[in-house]
């Protein structure tokens, strides 16, 4: 009965969020509401006994996935009160075929069969709660029998990491980048040289330089700081 | 309504996928719900996935799940990037201008 | 070796003086090449010839008075194809003699010209009697016609073309009476009508030459049709196309019968009614004849050729040559005297009324022709031939006598416009004469012997078209006396209707052009009764030996020499009153044709206009042709098969094209909504599969 | 077999693609590609000319067999073999191809001055593909040679053709396209069936059902019937020939059309007899429906090429007719009337091309009184003309006559309406030769227009020669497919007798 | 309780060619990461020679079909004969890119390693053997396709291009997600063969509509990879706006890694539904054929038209798909093997179309190119007849063999509707040979940078000459299909 309730429970609030999920006009809101729904999936994932993946959902999705999201909500500050509404104007064809979809989906999951021979060939048995953790279950699995789409989700991670930098990464140019190899071996009889300045005379003949340079070095090594600067990316 | 089965937990799936589909295609306003919504079928997939899996008593289902779990953060990475750069071009990220090139 | 001569020796006349005659008068002159189209005219003189000669002359015309000079290749072709001409008809007498009256008949064999299966056939000449007295009748004519020409002509500029035309034209007719088998009889059947197609377009520059051409091939062509079905359908019946193998088959096949359009009749009518249809377009017969005036835009010495000896009797021969299929066709026959017979009446009532020489002769001839097949018709074949032997003579005879005339009246044509000149041109006058009291079938003069025998056979046939033919001959007979000497009479005597300048003009016409005339006169004169008696006498059937096949039933020849008194002599009767008439109309009272034109206006008209026939023929089929030709090439080819098919497939692509593109919206969310709509058609499709 | 073992049907059929190759590699300023393109491509069409006399003189006409037989593994897995070899129904076609090669080049040497090097490499290639195609005995060696045609005939006419030139190579080559991809499938269907694609195996191995037939009859003859062209579908062919180079025109209306009366001899009458004689009717009517319409049409038009193209069409259908009466004398007339039609059509398209290179106009109304001018010209227009109409004693009539009298054997009716062409034929052909040659000149170029060239002399004296050849003796030619024919005709009848046999036998 | 699993056990070995790429490709990172300049072009020519030792060690793997990482990998001849494929399209891809991306100041090094790490989930797809696998190959190659589809990130259009197939790829595996777990839920697994065992024995007449919900669903994320009809929306707009060498890279890699994984899918574990999908890839392909060859004839962008040139193409090869017989699959194979190699060598020319230091892309620009580039127009229009299907290029014979499928199958309807669409598709092929030969000048191009004119060469070569000796590629294409049926 309470297992009962609370799936109600979850179900009712997860549907809702996500409804207002794609209505929500701001979409921040949206945001806020999407992690609701995750929030709400993992308890249905705990009431189905994947207590790991509900972990998961709730640090991965709403720790990093959501609050990117957000982020790049309120990074990219659209002014949503100027977006068009035209959410009604498509809904009566978009919804009848949604809805048809969904009618077809019910009927076919209101009969739903499982093949007589899909007990036996179960490749990974969930092992009994008492014995093995769920989260270690998964983890032994994980590692050995699924080491190969294990590490395959480590590219795909890999190629979401290289995509978003190659992507999202430029350097502007002024700004500035420290370059260690380059201030460790610079040593101090490059960088400094010491000049008798007369008085009321200034450094005369360097006068249109250092102004562009960086003030105390002499030209040559101005403009090799430059370069340097415009190679590194 | 006593028993909490199977179907409940796809029927639920189920409409996670609708609505998902309409966060999709009745969307004018922002790509981002756009991807928000994908995260919504990827989710309705993942309950799918765990409600056999527990009903087939197997947990192949779950580390499905894992995986989908992972991909869709690196799904959602790419594709906020995209939306990033997209929007250094144009300025807007209204899906009704995402409309350069036609016919 | 003479039987080939005989044959060939015209066409290598024709080659040498075609290929050698022109260049030597420099026509086969190549350009060089670079030089096309931008270089120096190399014929301007011709040019001027040209406009200058023939340019805007309705008339007649043999460059004569105009100062063209002649070239080297005029004389070379002149005596080469003479030369030739006269070998060959040496030969072609002394073969005649030889098949005719020695009895050698014969057939020489050369090579295989078509072998399809069964379908086998040489190239072959066969000499029988009907062969030998046509090649012997066709090479002296042509002698004489190409002897002619060689005055008549002397002024052209492209004599060597003239003369190739005019041989090629006696070899195709020669093939044609030597063939062995059906297929080579076509080939030269064809053959001349090419050659008079090239000769009646002689002089291309004048529109009306080219219309007559195309004319004169195309109602040959119509017949043709026939013919090459009667070919077809006498390969069919008889397996072959060889005359002595077909000639002996006949009575096996007799009776075999064919279904046509629901109507069963025997294969032979059929066959023979084809073959017949044939000979129609060869010969001008009524409904196929239209051709034949308006060839008349060839040089004269041409229309001799064509119209008096050969080409148009070609039909009468092929009659003659099938008669043993005719025999046994008597319906065909029937069909056969009839046409024969309308077209001797047709023909003659029409002479009556033309005003141009030329053609008055034309319908002469086309009436003569009735004669000949409705003897043919009733079975009297050697009195068609024989007929056909002596009309060659004086209606090349009247030809060349009225080329003559042309001649002399600086191409005037019209007769109206002549008159009273027959002092000045007695050679012409005489030999005139002659020609129109042979063909009027006055007694002595050739035309008697063998017309009076037309009408006494077709009196003797007892049959009803027998009949009506003897009489509606007898009713030409009269109306040929009346033009003949109504022509005479306009032409030579009363007063001068030319202008003075013509007058002055007017001369006898050289040797080298009297000379013919003065032979074929002899021919006019003496051909009747020298072969009368071989020809149509009671022992026709030695002479003719197997060349001519009577069925025994048929009597005609025989009981032609015994009918009733009346009957011989009504034809003379009748031919006397019409020169007497033709003399009070145009001597005694020259107002009366007048008069009674004019009382009889519509009868006049039609018969002026020929009975409306190029009318009628241009209302039912020229006209309508184009118009058809453009509505099917603008509206069938046009507007539905292109359309309906490539065009309007492709403009609906295009739609179509057009329709799938304004799909494609550039707008995510429709793109997401296509895929998502496709998915759930495709599913509900699966269940519709399923439940259906 | 070839006594020698020599490939000479791939020497034939690769040596221009050969020469092809040759020229594409020619160095140098324009003018030197151009001549050396030009000698190139004549040389090569010679020589191939000249070592496809070989056939002329080495084939055996006394055998129905194929003869200089090449095989050689190409798809051993699908047991698809280049499988090559002529008979009495082929040799002459590859022999025609190669006789017009030469013929098109020469006739294109100054009409052709842009891109003459691309020009020759088409004709060559084209050449191949023509030759091939006659050559091949296997039915996807087949199909690719009969497609491959379509690539430099679009090209020619789209590159070197006239102002609406766009618009009748699209139309020419995706009209032929629709008709072949049809094939395609029946060559498949075929294929599984029969489980070859062998030619001379299926022809002898009669053994496709009934039903089947049908539908792979149909499929043939869209593609046949749009090459050939039989009436409805022949409306590319005017637009083609109209906007074509005059040599393009040549080798379409010599060579092109006659693939499809091949592929009738081929493949439809020997490979599905029943279905061919069951829609003899409809062949009859169509061809009829051709020889009348287009006949019609070609008295209405005004330009010399498209009247030219319709008298093609019509004289097809005396093609297409006679190769469906199955008889000798409709089969051989069929086959005759191709030949003739190869050359008699080919000169007369050269007989336009030279007045157009003179003046650049095809319009009828443009010309007039030409003989004056340019009598060899006339003669030579004049001969074609005759042989065009069916003149006995020239090479037009020979197969016209076969036809006619095949189609008597048939029907009556059948042979009456396919006659009337001759009459039609005449008009047409006649009225265009008065309007061109007779008549006074009226135009100033006229007057200055020049004879032939030496040249042009040289293109068509060989067609003068193989016109008159043939009409007066053609049983040198029937002679190299009388025996084929035969064959041809037994093998038809044999298959009917059982398949009547096989019905009465249901019947009863 | 969970079966043991040794290192041996996992059989690792067969996986060596996606090992040593996916290793390659991260030291390439690294070996780019660390230059100072960007080695864009030392990282490319690197990425070729690494694509070139992983098809070494793919030919060296003989042998019969076997099944590594407890089944979720199978090596078999098809996939051989695949991989080969996609690693000689991913070569050529890189190799076309060079010097496009130099001129278009796109040269970065991580475009090589993307397109490396995309191979690599190609070649996961084409041995995957589990739903699983099938999932992350696929999805490896599609993260790294957004990415490079909008790698020109300055551009408006590459960038649009980027979301367009972002979103909607997102969208099309979230369906074929959850198709994967429908058809999980019902058969208890996700291994193939155990899928295929499940549903062998279900009853075939009426098969349980869960799973026939799956398989549409599958299908439906399939076909959007393949870009058929209805699912093809994307292809015009991304071909369109991404840069020029990613065009041709996804027309043909993707395209068959796609296919083959569609063959490997339907004629695996489907297999015993063969009646339930037939019907669906039947309309799918006849759809996707008649779309490629209406909707090409309007365009004027030469990469727009040849987006719905592989449309229809992709509908051909359903076609043998369709058939579901292993000459299907064999005509399928063959087929996309000369796309592979006639679509190469068309965007080759289309890289060549640069002027004034611009690219142009219009169909119009290529007017009057038979006179100032010959030899470019005419391998252009060799690759245009060869695409249109004429014989004796190769472009036919792959029509030849899926055709040759379809009239085996007895689908005479799909036949005819495919030679027809055909012959309308030929139009818009001939329309460019109409534009280069029969045009006026438009100007010449730019010279063609050496690597394109080599690829041209190569691939015009290859579509002229391959009927000379087809039989190696029929033959090879034939061995590996009946692997994939072999069991």
């Amino acid at each position: 009965m309470i297992t009962a309730l609370a799936f109600y429970m979850f179900a009712g609030v997860l549907v809702a969020s996500a409804t207002m999920v794609i209505a929500a006009r701001n979409p921040v809101h949206s945001v806020l509401f999407l992690i609701l729904a995750f929030f709400n999936a993992a308890g249905l994932f705990i009431l189905m006994g994947a207590e790991f993946l509900a972990m998961i959902l709730v640090i991965v999705y709403v720790g990093a996935v959501a609050v990117l999201f957000l982020f790049v909500v309120m990074m990219l500050d659209i002014n949503f009160a100027e977006l068009r509404q035209g959410f009604q104007r498509y809904l009566p064809i978009g919804g009848l075929v949604g809805l048809v979809l969904l009618v077809e989906l019910m009927l076919v999951l209101g009969a739903w069969v499982v093949a007589p021979e899909a007990a036996a060939l179960r490749q990974a048995p969930t092992p009994d709660a008492a014995a093995m953790s769920n989260t270690e279950a998964l983890g032994r699995l994980l590692y050995t029998r699924y080491a190969y789409l294990f590490q395959a989700s480590g590219m795909v991670l890999l190629v979401a990491m290289i995509g978003a930098i190659v992507l999202t990464l430029r350097d502007r140019p002024g700004t500035r980048r420290q370059s260690v190899a380059v201030q460790v071996a610079r040593r101090a009889e490059e960088t400094l040289e010491m000049r008798k300045v007369a008085l009321g005379q200034g450094i005369g003949e360097e006068k249109g330089v250092v102004t562009h340079g960086t003030p105390g070095l002499r030209p040559a090594e101005a403009a090799k700081t430059a370069t340097e600067k415009a190679e590194v990316r | 309504m006593a028993t909490i089965g199977l179907f409940h937990y796809l029927a639920v799936a189920a409409i996670l996928l609708t609505l998902g589909i309409f966060g999709i295609f009745l969307n004018r306003k922002n790509v981002i719900v756009i991807l928000m919504s994908v995260e919504l079928m990827l989710l309705a997939v993942n309950i799918n996935l765990v409600a056999f899996s527990t009903h087939l008593q197997d947990l192949v289902g779950q580390v499905f799940a894992m995986f989908v779990l992972t991909v869709a953060a690196a799904e959602a990475a790419i594709g906020l990037a995209i939306v990033v750069v997209y929007f250094r071009n144009r300025g807007t990220i209204a899906v009704e201008d995402i409309n350069l090139m036609k016919g | 070796m003479l039987y080939i001569a005989a044959v060939f020796l015209p066409l290598l006349g024709c080659l040498l003086a075609g290929l050698i005659g022109q260049y030597l008068n420099g026509v086969w002159r190549l350009v060089p090449a670079g030089a096309a189209g931008h270089g120096h005219d190399a014929h301007g003189h011709d040019d001027h010839a040209h406009a200058h000669t023939h340019g805007d002359h309705g008339q007649d015309d043999h460059g004569h008075g105009h100062d063209h000079a002649p070239q080297p290749g005029d004389r070379f072709a002149q005596m080469i194809t003479v030369l030739c001409m006269a070998v060959a008809a040496l030969c072609g007498v002394l073969a005649f003699f030889d098949v005719a009256y020695a009895g050698h008949a014969r057939t020489v064999t050369l090579f295989t010209f078509i072998d399809s299966g069964s379908l086998e056939v040489s190239w072959a000449l066969r000499y029988d009697t009907l062969s030998a007295v046509m090649v012997g009748m066709v090479t002296v004519v042509s002698t004489l016609i190409h002897v002619y020409s060689v005055g008549y002509m002397a002024h052209d500029k492209t004599v060597p073309r003239f003369m190739a035309y005019l041989s090629l034209f006696t070899f195709a007719m020669l093939m044609l009476v030597t063939a062995d088998n059906l297929v080579q009889l076509f080939f030269g059947w064809e053959g001349v009508g090419l050659a008079s197609y090239l000769l009646i377009g002689y002089w291309y520059e004048r529109p009306s030459a080219g219309a007559a051409a195309i004319k004169a091939f195309l109602v040959n062509r119509v017949g043709d049709l026939g013919f090459a079905l009667g070919i077809a359908g006498v390969f069919l019946l008889f397996g072959s196309v060889e005359f002595s193998t077909i000639f002996a088959a006949v009575a096996e096949h007799r009776d075999a019968v064919v279904n046509i359009a629901g109507i069963e009749m025997r294969t032979l009518e059929l066959l023979c009614v084809l073959l017949f249809i044939g000979a129609m377009g060869k010969s001008a017969q009524l409904g196929l004849h239209t051709w034949l005036p308006d060839a008349m835009e060839g040089p004269t010495p041409v229309s001799a050729l064509i119209h008096a000896a050969t080409m148009v009797t070609a039909g009468v021969f092929m009659v003659a040559r099938l008669s043993p299929l005719f025999e046994y066709a008597p319906n065909a026959l029937a069909l056969v005297t009839l046409v024969g017979a309308a077209t001797a009446f047709f023909a003659a009532t029409v002479g009556c009324v033309q005003n141009d020489i030329k053609r008055v002769i034309a319908y002469s001839t086309c009436s003569q022709l009735g004669y000949m097949f409705f003897a043919a018709g009733v079975s009297a074949y050697p009195a068609a031939i024989f007929h056909l032997f002596t009309h060659a003579f004086f209606k090349a005879l009247l030809f060349l006598g009225a080329g003559s005339v042309i001649h002399a009246m600086s191409d005037e044509q019209d007769i109206r416009r002549m008159g009273g000149i027959w002092r000045k041109v007695p050679i012409t006058y005489t030999v005139m004469w002659i020609g129109s009291l042979a063909l009027a079938g006055i007694p002595l003069f050739a035309g008697y012997y063998s017309k009076d025998m037309v009408l006494e056979a077709a009196w003797a046939s007892h049959t009803a078209h027998g009949r009506i033919a003897y009489f509606l001959g007898i009713a030409a007979a009269f109306m040929t006396a009346f033009y003949s000497w109504r022509l005479l009479l306009l032409t030579f005597h009363g007063t001068p209707r030319a202008d003075k300048h013509v007058m002055d003009h007017v001369h006898e016409s050289p040797l080298v052009m009297t000379v013919p005339l003065m032979l074929l006169a002899a021919g006019a004169v003496f051909a009747g009764m020298a072969f009368y008696e071989s020809f149509v006498g009671h022992h026709f059937a030695e002479f003719w030996r197997e060349a001519i096949f009577i069925a025994p039933e048929h009597h005609a020849m025989h009981d032609a020499h015994d009918v009733a008194t009346w009957v011989k002599k009504l034809p003379l009767v009748c031919a006397l009153s019409g020169i007497a008439l033709a003399y009070v109309f145009y001597l005694l009272r020259p107002e009366l044709p007048g008069l009674i034109a004019a009382r009889f206006q519509g009868l006049y008209r039609f018969l002026l206009n020929k009975w409306y026939f190029d009318e009628l023929y241009d209302a039912i089929f020229v006209r309508p042709s184009m118009a058809l030709g453009r509505v099917l090439w603008k509206g069938g080819d046009g507007a539905v098969i292109d359309g309906l098919g490539p065009d309007g497939v492709a403009a609906a692509t295009r739609a179509v094209a057009a329709r799938a593109v304004r799909a494609q919206t550039g707008f995510v969310y429709h793109y997401a909504f296509v895929m998502l709509a496709g998915l759930v058609a495709l599913v509900t499709l699966w269940f519709m599969l399923r439940a259906g | 077999m070839n006594a020698a073992g020599f490939p000479l049907l791939s020497l034939l059929t690769f040596l221009p693609l050969a020469g092809a190759l040759f020229i594409a590699t020619v160095r140098g300023d324009e003018a030197t590609v151009a001549r050396n393109a030009r000698w190139g491509a004549l040389w090569t069409s010679m020589i191939v000319f000249v070592l496809s006399l070989w056939l002329w003189f080495g084939f055996d006409k006394s055998s129905a067999e194929f003869q200089f037989v090449e095989r050689a593994a190409w798809l051993p897995a699908f047991s698809i073999n280049y499988h090559m070899g002529v008979d009495g129904i082929s040799v002459l076609f590859v022999l025609l191809s190669t006789l017009l090669t030469p013929i098109c080049i020469l006739a294109s040497w100054e009409a052709i001055t842009a891109r003459v090097r691309e020009y020759m490499i088409a004709f060559l290639v084209l050449e191949t593909m023509m030759v091939g195609m006659f050559c091949a005995l296997d039915m996807v060696v087949f199909y690719i040679f009969f497609e491959g045609v379509l690539i430099p005939m679009f090209l020619i006419i789209g590159v070197w053709g006239g102002p609406r030139r766009v618009y009748a190579a699209f139309k020419f080559f995706l009209y032929t396209l629709l008709g072949s991809v049809l094939m395609l499938l029946a060559l498949l269907a075929i294929y599984f069936h029969a489980g070859t694609t062998d030619i001379p195996t299926l022809i002898s191995q009669h053994n496709l059902p009934r039903g089947m037939q049908t539908w792979l009859f149909l499929a043939f003859l869209a593609s046949f019937a749009v090459k050939v062209p039989m009436w409805p579908v022949h409306t590319w062919l005017p637009d083609a020939h109209v906007e074509a180079p005059t040599a393009g025109s040549v080798i379409l209306a010599g060579v092109l059309l006659k693939m499809g009366g091949y592929g009738f001899l081929r493949f439809s009458l020997p490979m599905l007899p029943e279905a061919s004689a069951y829609f003899a009717p409809l062949i009859f009517a169509l061809s009829i429906v051709a020889v009348i319409y287009t006949s019609l049409v070609a008295l209405a038009q005004e330009d010399m090429k498209k009247l030219i193209a319709y008298s093609s069409v019509a004289h097809m259908g005396m093609v297409t007719l006679g190769t469906f009466t199955f008889n000798t004398q409709g089969l051989e007339g069929a086959m005759f009337q191709m030949l003739s039609h190869g050359i008699v059509s080919g000169a007369l398209f050269l007989c336009v091309g030279v007045v157009y290179d003179r003046i650049h106009s095809r319009e009828i109304a443009r010309y007039g009184g030409l003989s004056a001018r340019m009598p060899i010209y006339a003669l030579v227009f004049m001969l074609f003309t005759m042989a065009s109409v069916g003149l006995p004693g020239t090479a037009g009539f020979v197969g016209e006559f076969l036809v006619i009298v095949g189609a008597y054997k048939v029907n009556i009716w059948v042979a009456l309406l396919a006659a009337s062409g001759m009459v039609l034929g005449a008009a047409y052909m006649l009225y265009l030769y008065r309007r061109v040659i007779f008549g006074g000149i009226t135009r100033a170029d006229l007057r200055s227009i020049l004879d032939l060239s030496p040249r042009e002399t040289a293109v068509f004296a060989p067609l003068v020669v193989l016109t008159l050849w043939m009409g007066i003796y053609p049983s040198s030619f029937t002679d190299f497919f009388d025996q084929s024919v035969q064959g041809l005709i037994a093998h038809h009848q044999a298959a009917l007798g059982r398949a009547t046999a096989f019905a009465a036998g249901a019947v009863q | 309780m969970i079966p043991a699993t040794t290192f041996a056990s996992l059989n690792w070995s067969l996986a060596l060619p996606e090992i040593f790429l996916a290793c390659a490709a991260m030291v390439l990172l690294v070996f780019g990461v660390t230059r100072k300049a960007d080695p864009q072009r030392e990282v490319s020519w690197l990425s070729v020679l690494v694509l070139a030792i992983t098809a070494a060690l793919v030919l060296a793997q003989g042998g019969d079909k076997a099944q590594a990482f407890a089944g979720l990998f199978v090596l078999d001849g098809f996939a051989r004969f695949v991989k080969l494929m996609v690693l000689l399209a991913a070569g050529l891809g890189i190799v076309m890119s060079i010097s496009y991306l130099e001129h278009e100041k796109l040269s970065r090094f991580e475009y090589p390693v993307l397109i490396l790490l995309a191979t690599l989930g190609m070649m996961m797809m084409v041995s995957a053997n589990d739903l699983m696998s099938l999932y992350l190959g696929l999805e490896l190659q599609s993260l790294s396709l957004y990415v490079i589809a909008a790698f020109a990130r300055d551009s408006e259009r590459s960038t649009e291009a980027g979301l367009k197939y972002f979103v909607l790829g997102a969208l099309a595996s979230g369906l074929l997600l959850y198709g994967a777990s429908l058809v999980y839920g019902f058969a208890g697994t996700t291994n193939f063969a155990a899928i295929a065992d499940v549903l062998t024995r279900a009853d075939a007449a009426k098969p349980p509509l869960g799973v026939v919900f799956g398989l549409v669903f599958v299908a439906a994320g399939l076909s959007f990879k393949v870009s058929a009809v209805p699912f093809h929306m994307w292809t015009p707009d991304v071909y369109e706006g991404s840069p020029t060498p990613v065009t041709a890279f996804f027309s043909v890699g993707p395209k068959i890694a796609a296919v083959g994984l569609f063959l490997r899918v339907m004629a695996g574990p489907f297999a015993p539904m063969l009646g339930q999908w037939q019907q669906l890839m039947v309309l799918i392909s006849i759809g996707s054929m008649a779309l490629g060859a209406f909707a090409a004839i309007g365009q004027s962008n030469i990469k727009r038209l040849m987006a719905y040139s592989s449309i229809g193409h992709m509908g051909y090869a359903l076609i043998g798909l369709a058939a579901g017989t292993a000459e299907g699959v064999h005509g399928v194979l063959v087929y996309m093997a000369i796309y592979l190699v006639m679509n190469v060598g068309t965007f080759a020319c289309i890289l060549c179309m640069r002027r004034e230091g611009r690219m142009v892309e219009g169909i119009d620009d290529l007017a009057g190119l038979a006179r100032t580039d010959p030899l470019m127009a005419l391998a252009l229009a060799i690759f245009m007849f060869s695409m249109a299907g004429i014989p004796p290029l190769a472009g036919f014979f792959g029509k030849l063999y899926v055709f040759l499928a379809a009239v085996k199958a007895g689908m005479w309807a799909l036949a005819i509707i495919g030679v027809l669409a055909s012959v309308v598709g030929a139009f818009y092929y001939l329309r460019i040979i109409k534009v280069m030969y029969f045009d006026a000048d438009a100007g010449a191009f730019e010279p063609r940078p050496a690597a394109l004119s080599a690829v041209i060469a190569g691939t015009g070569a290859v579509t002229t000459l391959f009927f000379v000796w087809p039989a190696p590629l029929v033959v090879a294409a034939q061995a590996a299909a009946a692997t994939l049926f072999g069991g």
